[in-house]
């Protein structure tokens, strides 16, 4: 097999994908390895990972909670092979005429359910005191955030980027929560089916040497990095400006080496606990999951949950090989 | 033989030919389930029957964890409280403005070409306004409903309204009727069995509309329940939705049908 | 009682004539049948007297004043088709004017009113031999009920003048020679100025005290358009010999194939 | 003075009656408008008719610095293609389909079940499935609106095909046809008038299935658009869009009719 | 040439008997007229001439074996109604028999084979007087050249039975009797056998050679149903007197009132 499908979704940290794509960077890279990669924009986030767990895409990108919840909970073994960036303030909470996290208590919370934002959500409860059963949530379509915010029904929402920083352009509103309190726990991530990725290298290589081409491109103040982030901000919808104040909430390691460190780090061990946790609590591993480490997750700071069932695994392999200029 | 377009089928041969497609249609599902649950037994997209069985019991009969209610009925109460009230909106507004639509030319010529226009709009398109005018909680998704259907509802109206032959719309003058009278005792007894007609037509669409209104803002419903779960593929929960939101449509409008014929025998006798 | 006049009427579509130069008086209690050829004209004059067409020049009178240009309850009328309402059983369709004027809004009579209507329409069923089916549905009747119940309907309401478009046009030889018998009691008993179109000029002769020929007496076969109908024989009926009904015949059937 | 149900209005009459409805909208948006903005001049989401005639400016003229395309031309050939393609495929099969179970009473029983069946099944509620199965390219797109318009075109022009006189028929087997020559020389001509009017029809569910599905995955199209600048609430580029998609949806059905009305004068001129 | 022979022929459409008893024997040539109250099942009767309705009980023998059970070219047809293809022309219509004998798959003539079939068309239609109106839609024509143009395209198959339900119907007298000439001068050029149902008794007995009445000898009035019709006259056309016909025309009509 040579031709590979890879497939992305409109957000800051995965724009670069549509750059490299038109931009020709991956295909230069492929053509580097000799194989084909198509990358494919999808505009439904979610309908993006179902096709990567139904087996119509080699490679997706998602977040860290979603691939244990998805692909891994739907027993496709997947492989993170690129942590681009976690979330430092690109996800928050905000109320309507209220400036402080507890005043939460009793509202109806906008938001879409079982996403991140649910997950940062009760990140947030907790740092109060509270917890889910204080609220209520809507699952709230997140193309209708923004618009819907404008309504009179609506004085809570959770979201992510840009729909936050659209929402919080409107008069009354606050933020009372975000990422930045929790950082390094929303990660974003370019996954790949483990058994492809074995079969084929390759593809790993490729679409890691890609990535820090586009990586070192976008980077610095020069004219030709401000020209690609403004493609970037277009292709989004957004201008240069929105574009870079999403940029600032998101930590991207633009740096291999920086990667390969965070996903070292035991950090990443105590998140997944965490993460795998709340999924358990929402049901989302599946109703046959009998507790929450019932699958699996590898890491190189040690392994969570279920070893003979693990089904997520994070690797520093291709990374290091970026860092060490071995592509 | 006879000619191909002479040959009946018999009681049997019919039953036996209407049930073909259906029993082919469960045996290429259960074969392309098998082969992918053979690859990868963890896999959601084509569960097997029993999983969905399973699913369904659960949705049906245990308290949910989370809220304690009985989802499946919870859900399906949601949406069908949405789906009648917006289709009962649409009806009678769909009525009132067809009928006099249909039957005072200086109504028509005001309001005609405009709901042609409204009519062409996708209400999908123009969400974020409805979310202001009416809000994101149940007035929007029953106003969703409303104004993707009632354009259909009133054109379709207005025209049978017209049909109304006019000799009987004289006669009605000839035995003394003022308009609202030949409104009240012509054109709307005649209109009844056939705004059953236009309600049986659109709901399909308001069906359509209710999902989409589920999947935009909702706690429950079976819109709702099927966004939610294909957050994480569970087709075991969506298929037999799906099959449960077909049967329901299949019964509204059985039962419409049957209403209809019962309540308007001279309307239907008359067209056999 | 009423006197209808046509002063030089005419009725024009666009370019096309229908009508021309039709002048006549018609007295109360007097019985016109109309006969003519296909398409010449005789609904459009029907329409006229009715008010739902306007003449395009000239005058039609109704007692000295022009005949009002909307139906109301002083001209009845019954079609070849389409004259009861489907939706109600034969009373109620008896019923139905009496219940309009009962009540201008509701257009229902309740109570003693109600009993008092139900009683005259079942009469007046009895009357027209339809006593056995007060509560079918029109759908239920055979088409010559059907015209029977229109007739009943109408004349419950004892309009002035009563109208006819082929009333009996569809149905049975049998079936027809009853209807002319029923037509005739009535148009004594109620002493109505009727206007009846007919395609049959037996029917013509037989039931009219007067009849009127509507033939085109000029004809272009270029532009068959060009001229219209007029009122060619104006017979006061029972004093013209078979000689006569041939000729009439053999005109009306020249301008027939002549227009289809 | 004449009862109100006789009473017409003149040309002019008909011209005020029906421009008024519109001009009361424009006036009530643009009040709506101008009291947002003077509260929050940065409000997105009435804009002042300027900002949209500005932006659709940019839109239409200026070409896209990312691409180079002019986007509205672009997106609007985009959809297009997909429309008439989607449209275009379930015309052919809902004629083939149609006339097939119209005609021929053997197929009919084994076809017209299922395919009531498959009618009711929202489309939107297996979006999932459909994905999968036909992927995210250009054929699911295309699939959405099929799946979602077949059903009823086949239906209707089953309908249709029932209602040819059973005197026809027989008179063409008298002439010596056989089913087939029946079905080419007297279903399929007779069928054609039909099914221009049904696709008129359904052609307002086949915008609602393309804009859906563009949501879902495009990276070009009037759906694709205006999903895109959805979450930015870019009224300004909106509103424009759907007026646009409203004035395409006017133009494709006046179009359709048109053309019926000079190929088949037999079928309208009849139903005079 | 065909004969046809009815062998106690019986209808039933479930408890309701249409038509009983059935004995007759009709030679190739004859024209035989039927009439009968509206209801008693002539149009029945003819439809199991076509094929499209089988008998009950009984045999129905064309040269002495039983019809074919659906309509095919040995049988024409002229309905009252909907008889001509409304989407083709009047020349098109008539072609239309040509054009599926001449190809089997595409029901389409070209090149010289279509001239030939046009060239027909063109002559049979000067034949029945509809020269002028060759590429008319039906709906351009009226009601009496439809149904010539119907009669047009049934004999240009030259089948050898011609069957007739109420064809002039609903046309004026006049033009009615220019359809009866066409019709008798059509059935001796072409030798055809003709059968024809007709309202009208005179109708019946200008035509046939031979005039049947459909009549229910036996009548139940509490349910029509129990008893069907029979032929209760079977008369040579021309050898009766005026008396046999008005004897007839008051039983039909007891009949007609009586299922009505
Ligand atoms: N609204 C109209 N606009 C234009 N022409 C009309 C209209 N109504 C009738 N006509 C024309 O007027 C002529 C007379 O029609 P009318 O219906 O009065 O004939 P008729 O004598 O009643 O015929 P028939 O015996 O067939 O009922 C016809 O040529 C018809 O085409
Ligand atoms: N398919 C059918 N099923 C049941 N009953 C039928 C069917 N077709 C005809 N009949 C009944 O058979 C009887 C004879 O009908 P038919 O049409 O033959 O009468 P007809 O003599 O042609 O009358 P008309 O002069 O009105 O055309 C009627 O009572 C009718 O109700
Ligand atoms: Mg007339
Ligand atoms: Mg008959």
């Amino acid at each position: 097999k040579d031709s590979f499908n890879v497939c992305w979704s409109i957000y800051v940290g995965w724009m670069p994908w549509g750059y490299g794509d038109n931009a020709g960077i991956v295909d230069k890279w492929a053509d580097k390895y000799d194989i084909e990669i198509n990358v494919v924009q999808i505009n439904d986030y979610i309908e993006s990972i179902n096709q990567y767990t139904a087996g119509q895409y080699d490679g997706c990108v998602m977040t860290n909670m979603d691939a244990l919840t998805i692909p891994a909970a739907g027993g496709v073994d997947s492989t993170a092979l690129i942590v681009g960036d976690f979330s430092d303030g690109n996800d928050g909470v905000v109320l309507k005429g209220q400036s402080d996290l507890s005043a939460i208590e009793g509202q109806r919370v906008n938001l879409v359910e079982l996403s991140v934002s649910h997950y940062m959500l009760a990140r947030g409860l907790e740092s109060v005191g509270m917890s889910e059963r204080d609220i209520t949530v809507v699952n709230t379509s997140d193309a209708d955030l923004v618009s819907a915010f404008a309504s009179d029904d609506i004085t809570a929402v959770a979201t992510w980027n840009p729909l936050l920083s659209e929402i919080l352009k409107a008069p009354d509103s606050n933020l009372v929560f975000d990422s930045s309190q929790i950082p390094g726990e929303i990660i974003d991530l370019m996954v790949v089916n483990t058994e492809t990725l074995e079969a084929n290298p390759k593809l790993g290589k490729a679409l890691t040497g890609a990535w820090y081409e586009i990586m070192a491109k976008m980077q610095g103040d020069t004219d030709d990095a401000k020209a690609v982030r403004t493609a970037l901000a277009e292709a989004s919808g957004t201008d240069l400006a929105g574009y870079e104040s999403q940029l600032d909430s998101t930590r991207m390691f633009y740096a291999a080496k920086d990667a390969v460190a965070f996903v070292n780090s035991p950090e990443l061990k105590n998140t997944m606990q965490r993460v795998a946790e709340f999924s358990f609590e929402h049901g989302l591993l599946g109703e046959g999951a009998p507790d929450a480490d019932f699958i699996g997750v590898e890491m190189p700071a040690g392994n969570y949950g279920s070893a003979s069932n693990t089904q997520l695994r994070f690797t520093p392999e291709y990374m290091q090989m970026a860092a060490d200029g071995a592509l | 033989m006879k000619k191909l377009i002479n040959r009946q089928p018999g009681t049997v041969g019919r039953w036996a030919y209407g049930l073909l497609p259906f029993v082919l249609i469960a045996i290429v599902y259960t074969m392309a389930s098998g082969a992918r649950l053979a690859d990868n037994p963890n896999d959601k997209l084509l569960p097997a029957a029993a999983t969905m069985v399973d699913s369904m019991t659960r949705m049906a009969f245990e308290p949910s964890r989370r809220t304690g209610d009985l989802l499946l009925w919870a859900d399906t109460l949601a949406s069908l409280e949405r789906l009648g009230i917006g289709v009962g909106l649409a009806a009678l507004t769909g009525l009132i403005v067809g009928i006099a639509n249909g039957t005072i030319p200086l109504v028509r010529a005001g309001l005609s070409p405009v709901i042609t226009g409204i009519s062409l709009v996708p209400p999908m398109a123009i969400l974020p306004i409805l979310f202001i005018a009416f809000g994101l909680e149940q007035l929007a998704k029953i106003m969703l409903i409303f104004i993707g259907i009632t354009p259909f509802l009133i054109r379709d109206l207005q025209q049978r309204t017209m049909e109304i032959p006019e000799e009987q719309i004289i006669k009605m003058q000839t035995l003394g009727a003022n308009t609202w009278q030949i409104i009240l005792r012509l054109v709307l007894p005649q209109i009844m069995p056939r705004l059953i007609s236009a309600v049986r037509l659109s709901l399909g669409s308001a069906w359509l509309f209710l999902i989409a209104a589920e999947a935009i803002a909702a706690t429950e419903g079976l819109g709702y329940r099927i966004f939610l779960v294909r957050r994480y593929l569970s087709m075991d929960v969506i298929l037999p939705y799906v099959l449960w939101i077909t049967l329901l449509a299949f019964l509204i409008d059985f039962a419409l049908n049957r209403y209809s014929r019962w309540r308007y025998p001279w309307f239907h006798d008359r067209n056999q | 009682m009423a006197t209808i006049e046509l002063k030089n009427l005419w009725k024009e579509y666009g370019q096309e004539v229908v009508l021309e130069r039709l002048n006549a008086r018609v007295e109360a209690g007097e019985f016109v049948t109309i006969v003519g050829a296909s398409g010449c004209g005789k609904t459009t004059f029907l329409k006229m007297l009715l008010g739902t067409e306007s003449p395009s020049r000239g005058e039609l009178l109704l007692d000295g004043k022009p005949i009002p240009a909307e139906p109301d309850e002083t001209r009845g009328i019954v079609f070849q088709r389409y004259s009861v309402l489907p939706h109600l059983t034969a009373e109620r369709n008896v019923m139905l004017a009496g219940e309009l004027a009962a009540n201008r809004f509701l257009g229902h009579a309740f109570g003693e009113q109600r009993r008092v209507l139900k009683e005259a329409a079942r009469a007046m069923l009895e009357d027209v031999g339809l006593g056995h089916a007060l509560d079918k549905y029109p759908h239920e009747l055979s088409g010559g009920m059907q015209q029977r119940l229109a007739l009943a309907q109408a004349l419950i309401k004892k309009p002035r003048i009563l109208l006819l478009d082929e009333p009996f046009g569809a149905l049975d030889p049998g079936i027809r020679k009853d209807m002319h018998a029923l037509v005739l009691k009535l148009w004594k008993e109620q002493q109505l100025t009727v206007f009846m179109i007919t395609h049959d000029l037996d029917e013509g002769f037989y039931l009219g005290t007067r009849l009127w020929v509507f033939d085109k007496d000029r004809l272009d076969l270029q532009a068959p358009g060009a001229y219209g109908a007029r009122i060619t024989y104006d017979l006061p009926v029972g004093k013209d010999d078979r000689g006569t009904l041939d000729d009439i015949a053999s005109r009306v059937d020249t301008t027939a194939r002549a227009l289809g």
